[in-house]
């Protein structure tokens, strides 16, 4: 269970909570991205976890970066933070570190997180705050109108690679089971529930928890990458009999990333290690009272 | 009777020298002086050249100072490596070691110094303590028999000092000591070098430095958020904090990389923490865009920046001021954000609760820009008397304010109260991309000149606030001096000193460089007809800054050197004699 | 007869307003006209509202303009949305789609225009082609009727286009533009709204914009590496480069961010390359540090800045002149790089060529600051002359000089001949550290001072470029204006018109913002007593830039507006008659 | 082989080449690290390796961060470049785009690379230039006297912690393998047959080759890490049988870091993919023509 206790003088959200809807986490921003954008999945699925979970909107905080995907935190109630591109990630951190009571959700696209964002993944997976990090992968540049992502294929021709990308993409899925995340999971829009329950699930993990979604971009991504294609290549790794639990297991489906459509949970450390919010907290505790006795 | 004393030091490593400014500052405060420390090293980590500069005095030092009364020269290759920082003037008394076998009268200095003496330093050591260690121990005895400084404090510190080491070493560095003390009473030195006495009654002084001073302060103005990376000569606020923050609730973040470190404290100010970051120049370039993001979101920050040679990489060790027009434009667009700049080691402590207060109270970042030899030399100084420092806390929007909270309401102060997460009602979306007054993202040139207007316009109130200058001196003076930073100590003096002479001559001392106060430097002009501008940089920044926005006086010039070379209280001087004369023949 | 017409458009992303814009800017180039066409879209990325305004006139078109001669409104509120970019006053004819169901009388706008016509476009679509999407050629229908524009080059024009798409489409599309012009044959307007034919027997010329014109002038001028990151509004110089690059032996990185990017470049400029990046704002910023490096390292590299709406994320997709400040003061330390800037899209060419040959010269970082205008707007421009530039190669070390090799020679003219790798003899350790001359690290407080001195003063010959200054207007006059960027052409057009009216005025427009050229201030500001800065900025950037580095007239005064604030000709014109006539009463 | 063609013009080193000797590759400037530094070793390591490589120094550049270990390009006689903190391998990847026939070499310390320049190494990695990346991990900030670095065990004491590190610390030879790196390989200064055979190796490999010395820090490191001890906690993957084209058990061995010191090659693609040097050079020559035919 998720406290609801805030340090912030609020009245209590303990005291008989009326049951939350997905209404209750929708703002009244209309969203700007183009039909038929995948994002509009993921802010749906998000909703829906955040019914699931019962955190009132004003104990979350929701950040982001600059891109697309990272206008989601526009689209809720909670209280957002659209920084700037890349920097989402420390930006949550201190937000965590500041006030550990809240429920701290990142988001962004493939670019932000790994692109200009990449050197700050590993960091913020090794220190383990207690933060949800889900990825809008389009596999491209949408904002900017179509360049090479991090994880655009390699020879894929886009507006910044006319003869055809010369390199290697970043597998996100990877990088963060390599960086030691606790929680790795995958998603697709086409498939909402296994979305919505995924974020949910991540959300309650304690410990850094983290969501690539395949999310196309209409306008500029790959036709062949698209909602309804999701539908027929995705492989749920339920249903594919993989053990959670098994990293090293883990490690070898990430790597066909890019090749097989696997979605649900690759990993779930079986055994939470502490969190740095919790020894943070710990930390303080120890040494409060040592300066009362002080005088 | 000497009332000011200036002792530089060189040797290399393992000679000690450092170690015994140390003990002798220690000592020093103990016996109720003032004085200031300062050391330069070399580019080694371990080993290489050191060296140190004590100033002390029985009233507030004001500055380092120039010229050396007292240079002490364990080898002279590595004294002569730091070069203008140990000036030697035809009144300097030079004590060096015999065993560099140089003949006193064909010492490698360009001036003839008052006295020169020739002390077999080595040998008294090994004589006394058996060992070379003790050098510097010898030369403390020779310092405290020659010039009457605290010859008993002096023991007492080095008991305490070697109290962990064992009898023998103890004793062995006590009779370095008393070797020394014994060699200047056997060898007195021709006229009366012998110091001031302390002033009499004189409470519990603290020796600390400005970094140190910086991080009490932080605490004391409630800041619960640092994040941040090492990096010379800020370092240390760093390491102060990590210590600390935590018992006050806080907690630290040594972060990945400066852009990082930036961002998690605008991340804890959004969540409704005061909070802070701390670099040097290369960091403070790398913040930029963040920066600029805390402007527009109107996020309250403090940004410590230490001066130290720039550009790039540029001198690491050593002090500057070159960072200013970084400070104040280092991000696209349209922002101002104030800087305050602490003028001695003291000053660290309330500039810093200072920028807390107005960072919290116009939801702005706010640099404060230190200096190496402020962050990092040691001062004696009285305690802090907090109780002098109100503090500011964040406008937060009231209960009504929060049915349909408008986070940027278009206020008559610029000023719209400020929730965070966890205050219900209170949501809203902080962003970079320009906004209306609820925070919605808006593209108009309407509304993008209301709101630049909003997050310009809040900070002109700062521009009344007279407290953060120092004016000194004649108030109808023709002739003006302007200084900031650790060399507005040099400028002070060298006023003081003018008018001491009967020179007609004041000073402005600005602590709030940005925005500029126009108003503040006017009333300063309005007498003047010749003004100059002291500072460590090579473009003279302030000179340039302050004519971006104040009308000047005719004659509106510059003093300004690159860091590393000193700029003394002489230096000032003259500038301020030949502007007295050029006036008067005018 | 009409000399000089503006047409603005506004519809929602499936209109086509904008492919009519295009469509009719590639006439009136076929028919020998020059013209501007300037888009500005809502925040979505595909949908939402659209716009375009095009100028158009016979002889150079100096900017976008102002006061629309014809507003083209496909729906009010998509129209509405643009605010004061589409500024409809008392003599524009105001055409709209009928289907709208708003009375003529009854117009949204808060001026009566000079003609208001309902036109049933989407009903002449749908009859014509039967669909829809036909009504924005419908819409060139009209325009080509009622002001007799480019009425068979228009044809040709959607020939071509739809040539691909089979021939129903194109013969829908055809009969769609044809019922336009029939519609507007048979309701003409009252008046004569026929436009002046073009002049005769031009040659031919393009279509472009400031970032086309950068890529190809980066390639004539020998750049051989481009290392970046996208960002609106200069992606497109990426784009473009990365097709052309590697047919002239160069290559291109799309680095994984800002700073990486241009960290590249400092490497591929170390290797003896010509090279570049391209960036806006929040790129700008990250690049400090970097910057600062090359500045230091003296190597040589082009960094062109596309300025759009700050500060922060800002209004990315809006044109604003903020950066300046930024540009010459964002790194730490003391440093001085050129900033040049574009005053048109075609100007876009020569500044950038420019930009390579400073740079090399110099070797020293140079920032080109263009805006979103020059850089995205479409200019029908002549052809460039490219036999006009001489390119300029960095100074490269003899033989002589490569033994015992002095990277950084303390030389008169601060520039020390650069070796790079792969020649022999020519190795040397480049730094961000502070060096003496022959690249060694050095903490010496002379040596930083000379070092300083060099960087610095190297750069002073290019305050003697006059050519990089327009003059125009009465030599004598005492009233002057100034103005940068793509607002200069304003400028330019306001003191014409100033001129025409018989006030004596002139005008300075800088293409080099730094350093300032005192001496070409001086002898601007020597007749005046009053003058103007115009740019598109909150602070007024440049007029504050001036005042730190040159005397300026008594009153020297500031037109500047925020971003996606349009400021026109007569803003600045009723600004030079309001000084003309102080003068005249003073 | 590697090829000494060069296009600057300048004598070619084809002819004749006199067998070089580490004294052509050691500069004057004297090192100022500490007496004892792990540095010392593998610049000695570094002159041999070059000499067996038998490239003039002038056709090598060799590019650093900032750091005690950074100082490294001043000690030879390349063409140094000792940048800023972080961002050696961008600067290296222009020169060698800039000019591939140049030998890059390119090195710093543990903060460098995977702490402010981390998020610099996916991309160089699965770019693919013909680079050497020598880390010298001493596992603290040496340059700043003794502060946490990425590669700090978990609770240990620095002028940065003095409670003890809180975060799990990054694992360079993991991250580098997930990243897709051709060549990895781990050294001591301890062994220094073995590390100027590894730095040979790695600069002979075609593509990006990284090398991780345990180099250190007498002055800050911890006094259980130092050469001495070296010497008995190495374990030679050669000698343990391990071979060097199984990336899976190179992964596995990886994880071992900070537990086990195994010195050697980790990781060896046998088939080194197409670098992005050549590529660049394909895609100049295929397009050049094009240009000319054109007129
Ligand atoms: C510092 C900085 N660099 C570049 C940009 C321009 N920019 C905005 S979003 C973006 C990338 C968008 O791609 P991604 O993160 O994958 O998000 P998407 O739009 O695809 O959801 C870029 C390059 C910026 N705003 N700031
Ligand atoms: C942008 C920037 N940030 C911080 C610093 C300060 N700094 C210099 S080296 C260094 C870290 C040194 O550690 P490492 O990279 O491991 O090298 P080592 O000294 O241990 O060899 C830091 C933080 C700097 N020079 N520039
Ligand atoms: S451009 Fe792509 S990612 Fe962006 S809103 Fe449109 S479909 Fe979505
Ligand atoms: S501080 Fe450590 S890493 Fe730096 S030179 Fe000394 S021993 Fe080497
Ligand atoms: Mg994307
Ligand atoms: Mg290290």
């Amino acid at each position: 269970m998720i406290t609801s206790t805030t340090d912030c003088g609020c009245e209590s959200t303990l005291v008989a909570p009326a049951p939350l809807t997905t209404k209750d986490f929708r703002s009244d921003l209309k969203p700007i991205w183009c039909p038929g954008c995948g994002d509009y999945g993921v802010v749906t699925a998000l909703y829906r976890a955040l019914v699931a979970i019962g955190r009132p909107s004003h104990e979350i905080a929701f950040i982001s970066g600059i891109g697309c995907s990272s206008r989601i935190p526009g689209y809720t109630t909670a209280y957002g933070f659209n920084t700037v591109h890349g920097r989402a990630l420390p930006v949550a951190q201190g937000i965590k570190m500041a006030n550990p009571d809240l429920l701290v959700l990142v988001a962004g696209g493939d670019g932000d997180g790994f692109s200009i964002g990449g050197g700050h993944v590993p960091h913020a997976i090794r220190r383990n705050l207690d933060l949800t990090y889900i990825v809008m992968d389009n596999h491209i540049y949408g904002l900017t109108k179509g360049q090479l992502s991090p994880t655009t294929p390699r020879g894929a021709k886009t507006s910044s690679s006319t003869y055809g990308s010369m390199e290697d993409p970043v597998n996100p899925l990877l990088y963060v089971l390599s960086y030691g995340a606790g929680f790795v999971a995958q998603g697709v829009p086409a498939d909402m529930d296994g979305l919505a329950k995924m974020i949910e699930e991540a959300i309650r993990y304690p410990g850094f928890a983290f969501v690539n979604v395949q999310s196309p971009c209409i306008t500029f991504g790959d036709p062949d990458d698209q909602l309804k294609i999701q539908k027929t290549k995705m492989r749920k790794l339920a249903a594919e009999g993989h053990d959670p639990s098994n990293w090293l297991r883990a490690m070898e489906l990430a790597q066909d990333y890019g090749k097989e459509l696997y979605t649900g949970v690759f990993y779930r450390n079986p055994n939470p290690p502490p969190t740095y919010d919790s020894q943070i907290r710990e930390r303080q505790a120890t040494l409060r009272p040592k300066v009362a006795a002080a005088g | 009777m000497l009332n000011d004393l200036i002792i530089g030091m060189a040797g290399s490593g393992g000679d000690g020298i450092v170690s015994a400014g140390e003990s002798l500052i220690s000592a020093l405060a103990q016996d109720g002086y003032y004085a200031i420390l300062t050391k330069s090293f070399g580019s080694q980590i371990r080993g290489g050249e050191s060296s140190c500069r004590l100033r002390v005095a029985s009233t507030p030092v004001l500055n380092p100072g120039g010229t050396l009364t007292v240079a002490v020269v364990l080898n002279w290759e590595d004294f002569l490596r730091f070069g203008g920082e140990l000036p030697v003037g035809p009144g300097t008394v030079v004590i060096y070691e015999q065993k560099t076998k140089v003949a006193p009268d064909a010492i490698p200095l360009a001036v003839k110094p008052a006295i020169v003496r020739a002390v077999p330093m080595a040998e008294l050591a090994m004589k006394s303590a058996g060992t070379l260690q003790a050098k510097n121990n010898v030369v403390l005895g020779l310092l405290a028999g020659w010039f009457g400084l605290a010859r008993q404090s002096i023991l007492e510190g080095l008991r305490k000092k070697f109290a962990k080491k064992g009898a023998e070493i103890l004793q062995g560095n006590e009779r370095a000591y008393a070797a020394g003390l014994d060699y200047a009473d056997k060898n007195p030195l021709e006229g009366d070098w012998h110091f001031n006495p302390p002033q009499a009654g004189v409470g519990k002084r603290l020796i600390t430095d400005g970094n140190e001073l910086c991080a009490s302060a932080a605490l004391f103005a409630g800041c619960k958020f640092f994040g941040g990376y090492p990096i010379t000569p800020a370092t240390e606020i760093m390491q102060h904090l990590q210590r600390d923050i935590w018992k006050h609730g806080g907690s630290l973040l040594q972060a990945e990389d400066e852009i990082a470190g930036i961002a998690a404290v605008v991340g804890a100010s959004f969540a409704g923490r005061k909070a802070m970051t701390a670099t040097s120049g290369p960091g403070l370039s790398l913040k930029s865009e963040v920066m600029g993001l805390a402007s527009l979101a109107e996020l309250p920050l403090v940004c410590v920046n230490v001066q130290r040679g720039g550009p790039s990489t540029g001198l690491p060790t050593k002090s500057e001021q070159a960072d200013l027009f970084a400070a104040a434009f280092s991000a696209h667009g349209d922002t101002v954000r104030p800087i305050l700049a602490p003028i001695s080691v003291e000053d660290m402590f309330g500039i810093t609760v200072e920028a807390f207060n107005i960072a919290e109270q116009y939801q702005t970042p706010v640099i404060v820009l230190s200096d190496q030899e402020i962050a990092q030399r040691k001062d004696i100084v009285d305690p802090v008397d907090r109780s002098r420092f109100k503090l500011v806390e964040r406008l937060e929007p009231t209960a009504a304010e929060m049915v349909d909270y408008t986070r940027f309401r278009l206020t008559e102060s610029g000023i719209s109260p400020l929730s965070h997460p966890g205050m219900k009602g209170g949501s809203y979306l902080a962003a970079g991309i320009e906004h209306n007054e609820h925070g919605d993202p808006c593209s108009s040139g309407e509304m993008h000149e209301q709101m630049n207007n909003k997050r310009l316009n809040k900070l002109n109130p700062l521009k009344q606030r007279r407290d953060l200058f120092l004016l000194e001196g004649d108030p109808t003076a023709e002739v003006g001096v302007i200084s900031w930073g650790s060399i507005a100590g040099v400028a002070l003096e060298a006023v003081r000193t003018a008018r001491a002479q009967g020179l007609s001559v004041k000073l402005l001392i600005p602590k709030l460089l940005y925005p500029v106060a126009e108003e503040v430097y006017q009333d300063f002009f309005k007498s003047l007809r010749r003004c100059l501008v002291v500072e460590q940089s090579h473009q003279g920044q302030l000179h340039r800054i302050i004519r971006m926005w104040v009308n000047t006086p005719a004659e509106f010039t510059s003093l300004a050197k690159s860091g590393a070379n000193p700029i003394t209280p002489d230096d000032v001087l003259r500038r301020i004699s030949a502007m007295t004369r050029a006036t008067a023949s005018a």
